[in-house]
């Protein structure tokens, strides 16, 4: 197999214009949960200062190499994801570093991050860290499953594990959609989406009453810093995947930064009214609701 | 040690001699976690040791003395009137009821009379202040469950409602406005109609927050069944407010102990059933209701002239004679009082504040807080409604 | 001193015993040390810019002042228009606002929480009593002088002062900051064995290192 | 049934002192007893279980410094009847001493916790007695006695601002208005 050297730059390309829109709709999803509360919200622009702070922050503490690597780790599972994710149907300039078989890989890209956070986390000794990471692993894990089983659907549905066919079956109108044609698999992945997007109800994780921000607690400056940054891609990266596989893909930038915001939407407005469940209410109502979804769309299919 | 409630710790570490649990730290089984002094889901400055087991709490200790300023010492060595502007200082959510247990607690030893116009005032200041508490708690209580969008709400109001009260006595939080003998000035022009105006945001906002806060799934989720106050240990943990009346007994100070012009109001103490947190919530929501009435009521029958204040002697030499008394009033959080001792001399021998909180934060939060779970922890202090400044003063 | 922070032998979970001197094992110890700007000024001017315009303050409502925090936060006042918000954690913030009288038991965790919190890091004192005591001057338990214990970038007086003042302290800070002024954590790793005799003369029960981080 | 009745009925069990009414007049629902230390808890027991008093709405000192005694003031609610009753108990101030009533109210704990911190009164059997409860490695005599002179303390204690001004109304009456006039108060 041929490698186009040329796909590397490009993928950077993309890479950079995902973080920017990234930035501006965590911006957007944050004035708007201050419009619902009636406030004008942060600039647009905040969450760039924030970050560009916590890079320009003197000193940091390190806790030993698995905590400096724990928001590296983070970082590289969602530039991994978005890297070997073709963005854009039909276009060689972003569709990336996507090869047949990708699927499983982003699979494993979205597990990574949480992953290398949860050790990082936990070097750093902190109990609230540790109480982070068991809630967060026991959560994440179950709300990826309904996700899992709908994509072993989806797979099975296409008969391919690479999202560029996957997409390239769904051209045609807005019926040949996943969204339409397998609607099973579809709600129970967005409804694991939910809880993975680390917003109300399923962000108990991170809940600042709760206990102070969980895992993130010991980082700060420049780990901080990487971790916003991840915080900008990586949702939109696991959007990507579910656009690409539920909802038909994207074919050009307006089209995807449509479809990215309508999707992100739908777990902000969600969360922005909505109290949190505890670890095992969170764990209980994906094993009642989104699991039997996914294993129904598997038997379906 | 005689525990008429022994919590149930069937699965929990087993009790020493002397009564006390015997966690071993170093077994590894049991993790120290203080939740304060610096933590969101804490009310205010006050910390408790928890000891988890897993995720569950096998024991709570509250410290409190972080916002000490040994008030009742300091009023020693006041005049009467020097401790009048101190006393609002001393629970910051909910001053006004320092203000007047203190001005009643004086005229009462002093043998002054406060004029009936000044009654009315106080009363509607006392209501009002209540309804600011009250919306505090409610963007707490939603807040401490992450629903951050009822505290926006609850905070817009509650500022409407703190420009009625710039208008009236020219503070936001502090007020210092009902002085022994009295009050200080009467209502300005036109406040009637802007505190209908108040109110009725108020209802809306209340209306709002019932359907996004108390109809909500996850909320009852979280809230139905959790943190139930025993009807029994009321009285053994002196439990009163809504609390009590979430408990099922109405228990209101208003009603009890009539103070002011309250014999002449028509209303019921709200109560509730389940005393859980939702029961609490939702008593607390209801009793917003009951003040909004009440005010309406205050402001159609307040006598509109009339003396604000009696004859008070000079203050600068106002001795008073021997004698002690107990003043109390019910406040958001319950039963508020101040005990007085004066002893003929131009100061205070004694003053102590009987903040409903002390009892609910210390006694209470502590046998309650067993056996749930961390996440809980923040909800369950918070639905007791504890202001730390009120405990140690 | 409490019991759990005595020196003491521990047998571990695989049966090796071994001595745990908590106050040298969980903390570090070393003292803080200046720390110079960047080198190029255009990237510092930068930084100081962020810096200013982003300012994370520390959930700890030390004293009464903390009532007024809530409005500032929400619709009425809403300081986020300013890159103002909260953060839970000290590691994470910049900005301590102490907010109101310190009694000494508070002093104590204020500083240790301040010492977490990351260079540069700014403190603003509220309300007449860290000026010189304010209500309590007589109180045996709040300290009068703030800025005998940590270095205060920006006083804001009154009892208690309101969310304007609040404000137009956010918006004054931010010139200091941006001047490069904001200088408080150096200050205090230039002075660090004053502010430490100062501290330690107040809190009796010091059971904490000198400086943990 | 009322407050005068009830002292009568409990005074022929226990050795009360004379009943102080509070409120006498209108509404009279405050009045303070005198129990002698040896005789409270029975007396606290008798009213919390036969006269409906159920609810401790608070436990206090006073330091009577010029008597060398400490009056303990447990106030009593019934809520039935809307009655307070104060039972004020002497003790020596030089070895002060007190039973504890933690088992009749759970609640009492906390408050003889702060009596023994603030006040000095030991509490034996209490629970957490020991602890501190609200200050923080304190040295100095109890600070809520009369002797603990909390100005002093402060200006030895904590450093001043120089340029604050005192405007105490008293003595600048007095410099202005009545110089003649004799000191009052302490």
């Amino acid at each position: 197999m041929d490698f186009d050297w040329m796909k590397i730059p490009y993928a950077f390309l993309t890479v950079f214009i995902v973080v920017n829109y990234g930035f501006l709709m965590t911006a957007l999803i944050q004035k708007i949960g201050a419009r619902v509360g009636r406030r004008y919200g942060i600039p647009i622009w905040q969450n760039y200062l924030d970050m560009i702070k916590n890079y320009g922050l003197r000193s940091s503490i390190t806790h030993g190499a698995m905590f400096y690597l724990g928001p590296v780790f983070r970082l590289s599972g969602g530039v991994g994801l978005l890297l070997f994710v073709p963005s854009i149907y039909g276009s060689y300039m972003f569709s990336n570093l996507s090869f047949a078989g990708d699927l499983i890989l982003a699979l494993y890209f979205v597990f990574f991050g949480t992953l290398g956070m949860a050790l990082g986390a936990a070097e750093s000794g902190h109990p609230h860290a540790a109480i982070g990471i068991t809630r967060g692993l026991s959560q994440v894990s179950m709300a990826e499953l309904p996700f899992g089983l709908a994509v072993f659907s989806v797979a099975l549905q296409y008969q391919t594990l690479s999202v560029t066919d996957i997409v390239a079956a769904q051209q045609g109108g807005m019926l040949t959609w996943t969204l339409f044609t397998n609607p099973l698999a579809v709600s129970a992945a967005m409804l694991s989406f939910l809880g993975s997007m680390m917003r109300p109800p399923f962000d108990v994780v991170i809940a600042p009453q709760e206990i102070p921000i969980g895992p993130p607690t010991e980082y700060h400056s420049s780990y901080l810093a990487l971790m916003q940054t991840n915080r900008v891609i990586f949702p939109v990266a696991k959007i990507v995947i579910y656009m690409n596989l539920f909802f038909g893909g994207a074919t050009s930038w307006p089209e995807f930064f449509l479809k990215v915001f309508l999707i992100y939407m739908w777990s902000a407005f969600v969360g922005v009214v909505f109290p949190r469940f505890r670890v095992e209410q969170s764990i209980r109502w994906f094993l009642v609701w989104a699991v039997p979804l996914g294993v129904l769309s598997i038997m379906v299919v | 040690m005689y525990q008429p409630f022994p919590p149930d710790r069937s699965q929990y570490p087993a009790k020493k001699a002397d009564g006390t649990l015997d966690i071993d730290l170093t077994s590894g089984k049991y993790l120290k976690l203080w939740q304060g002094p610096n933590h969101p889901g804490i009310t205010g400055n006050m910390s408790v040791e928890l000891t988890v087991c897993g995720d569950e709490v096998v024991e709570g200790k509250t410290h409190v003395g972080y916002l000490h300023r040994g008030f009742e010492k300091l009023m020693e060595r006041r005049t009467f009137i020097q401790c009048f502007p101190i006393v609002c200082r001393i629970c910051v959510p909910e001053p006004d009821f320092n203000e007047y247990c203190y001005a009643a607690a004086v005229e009462e030893l002093a043998g002054i009379q406060a004029p009936e116009r000044a009654h009315w005032i106080r009363t509607l200041i006392l209501e009002m202040g209540r309804i600011n508490s009250y919306m505090m708690y409610l963007g707490g209580q939603a807040g401490s469950l992450g629903q951050g969008v009822i505290g926006q709400w609850t905070t817009y109001v509650r500022d409407l409602m703190l420009d009625r009260f710039e208008e009236l006595t020219g503070a936001r939080i502090y007020h210092m406005f009902i002085l022994p003998g009295g009050v200080r000035d009467g209502l300005p022009d036109g406040f009637a109609g802007r505190m209908e105006e108040t109110l009725r945001e108020i209802e809306s906002i209340l209306k709002d927050v019932y359907d996004v806060m108390f109809c909500n799934a996850v909320f009852k989720a979280r809230t139905v069944g959790m943190g139930v106050i025993d009807p029994a240990w009321l009285d053994e943990y002196g439990v009163t407010g809504p609390n009590a009346r979430a408990a099922g007994v109405a228990k209101d100070m208003r009603k009890d102990h009539p103070y002011l012009v309250y014999p002449e109001l028509a209303f019921e103490p709200v109560t509730g059933k389940d005393s859980d947190i939702y029961t609490r919530a939702d008593v607390r929501r209801r009793d917003v209701l009951v003040s909004v009435d009440l005010i309406r009521q205050i402001m159609a029958k307040m006598p509109m002239d009339g003396p604000l204040m009696c004859a008070v002697p000079n203050v600068l030499h106002w001795k008073i004679p021997r004698g002690e008394t107990y003043i109390r009033g019910e406040c958001s959080r319950g039963e508020y009082g101040y005990y007085l001792v004066t002893d003929g001399s131009g100061y205070p021998r004694r003053v102590n504040v009987r903040g409903p909180s002390y009892t609910h934060a210390m006694a209470l939060l502590e046998r309650m807080i067993v056996n749930i779970s961390i996440s809980d922890v923040a909800a369950l202090m918070v639905s007791l409604h504890t202001y730390p400044p009120e405990i140690e003063r | 001193m409490k019991p759990e922070l005595m020196k003491r032998m521990v047998k571990g979970p695989d049966g090796v015993e071994f001595e745990v001197e908590p106050l040298r094992d969980y903390f570090c110890e070393v003292p803080p040390t200046v720390m110079p700007a960047a080198y190029i000024k255009i990237v510092e001017d930068l930084f100081n810019w962020a810096r200013a315009e982003s300012i994370w303050i520390l959930g700890f409502g030390t004293g009464c002042g903390a009532i007024e925090m809530r409005p500032l936060m929400t619709p009425r006042f809403d300081a986020y228009r300013y890159g103002v918000q909260w953060r839970p954690t000290p590691r994470q913030a910049n900005l301590f606002i102490i907010s109101g009288y310190l009694s000494t038991k508070t002093l104590k965790r204020a500083i240790r929480a301040y010492e977490q919190m990351q260079n540069p890091k700014y403190v603003i004192g509220l309300g007449s009593c860290t000026i010189n005591g304010g209500m309590y001057w007589d109180s045996y338990n709040t300290i009068k002088r703030l800025d005998d214990y940590l270095p205060v970038d920006l006083y804001i007086a009154g009892c208690m002062p309101r969310p304007e003042a609040l404000l137009a302290g956010f918006m004054d800070l931010k010139k200091i900051i941006r001047a490069g002024k904001g200088e408080g954590a150096n200050q205090y790793a230039e002075n660090f064995a004053w502010y430490k005799e100062n501290q330690k003369r107040v809190i009796h029960d010091w059971d904490m290192p000198d400086y943990n981080w | 049934m009322t407050m005068r009745e009830l002292y009568d009925r409990t005074k022929a069990l226990f050795p009360l002192g004379e009943l102080i009414e509070q409120r006498s007049g209108g509404n009279n629902d405050l009045v303070f007893v005198t129990v002698p230390a040896a005789h409270l808890r029975a007396t606290i027991l008798h009213l919390r279980d036969k006269e409906g008093f159920s609810h401790l709405v608070l436990l206090t000192a006073v330091d009577w410094l010029e008597e060398g005694q400490f009056q303990l003031t447990y106030l009593l609610n019934n809520r039935q009847q809307a009655y307070d009753l104060g039972l004020r108990v002497m003790i020596s101030r030089d070895s002060a001493t007190m039973e504890s009533i933690h088992d009749v109210w759970p609640t009492a704990a906390t408050y003889q916790r702060e009596l023994r911190e603030m006040f000095g009164i030991d509490f034996p059997g209490s629970p957490r007695i020991e602890e501190e409860f609200i200050l923080e490695g304190w040295n100095d005599i109890p600070p809520y006695r009369r002797d603990f002179d909390t100005l002093k303390y402060a200006q030895e204690k904590f450093s001043e601002r120089p340029g604050r001004k005192t405007h105490d109304p008293e003595t600048h009456m007095r410099q202005q208005l009545y110089p003649d006039m004799s000191p009052t108060g302490k």
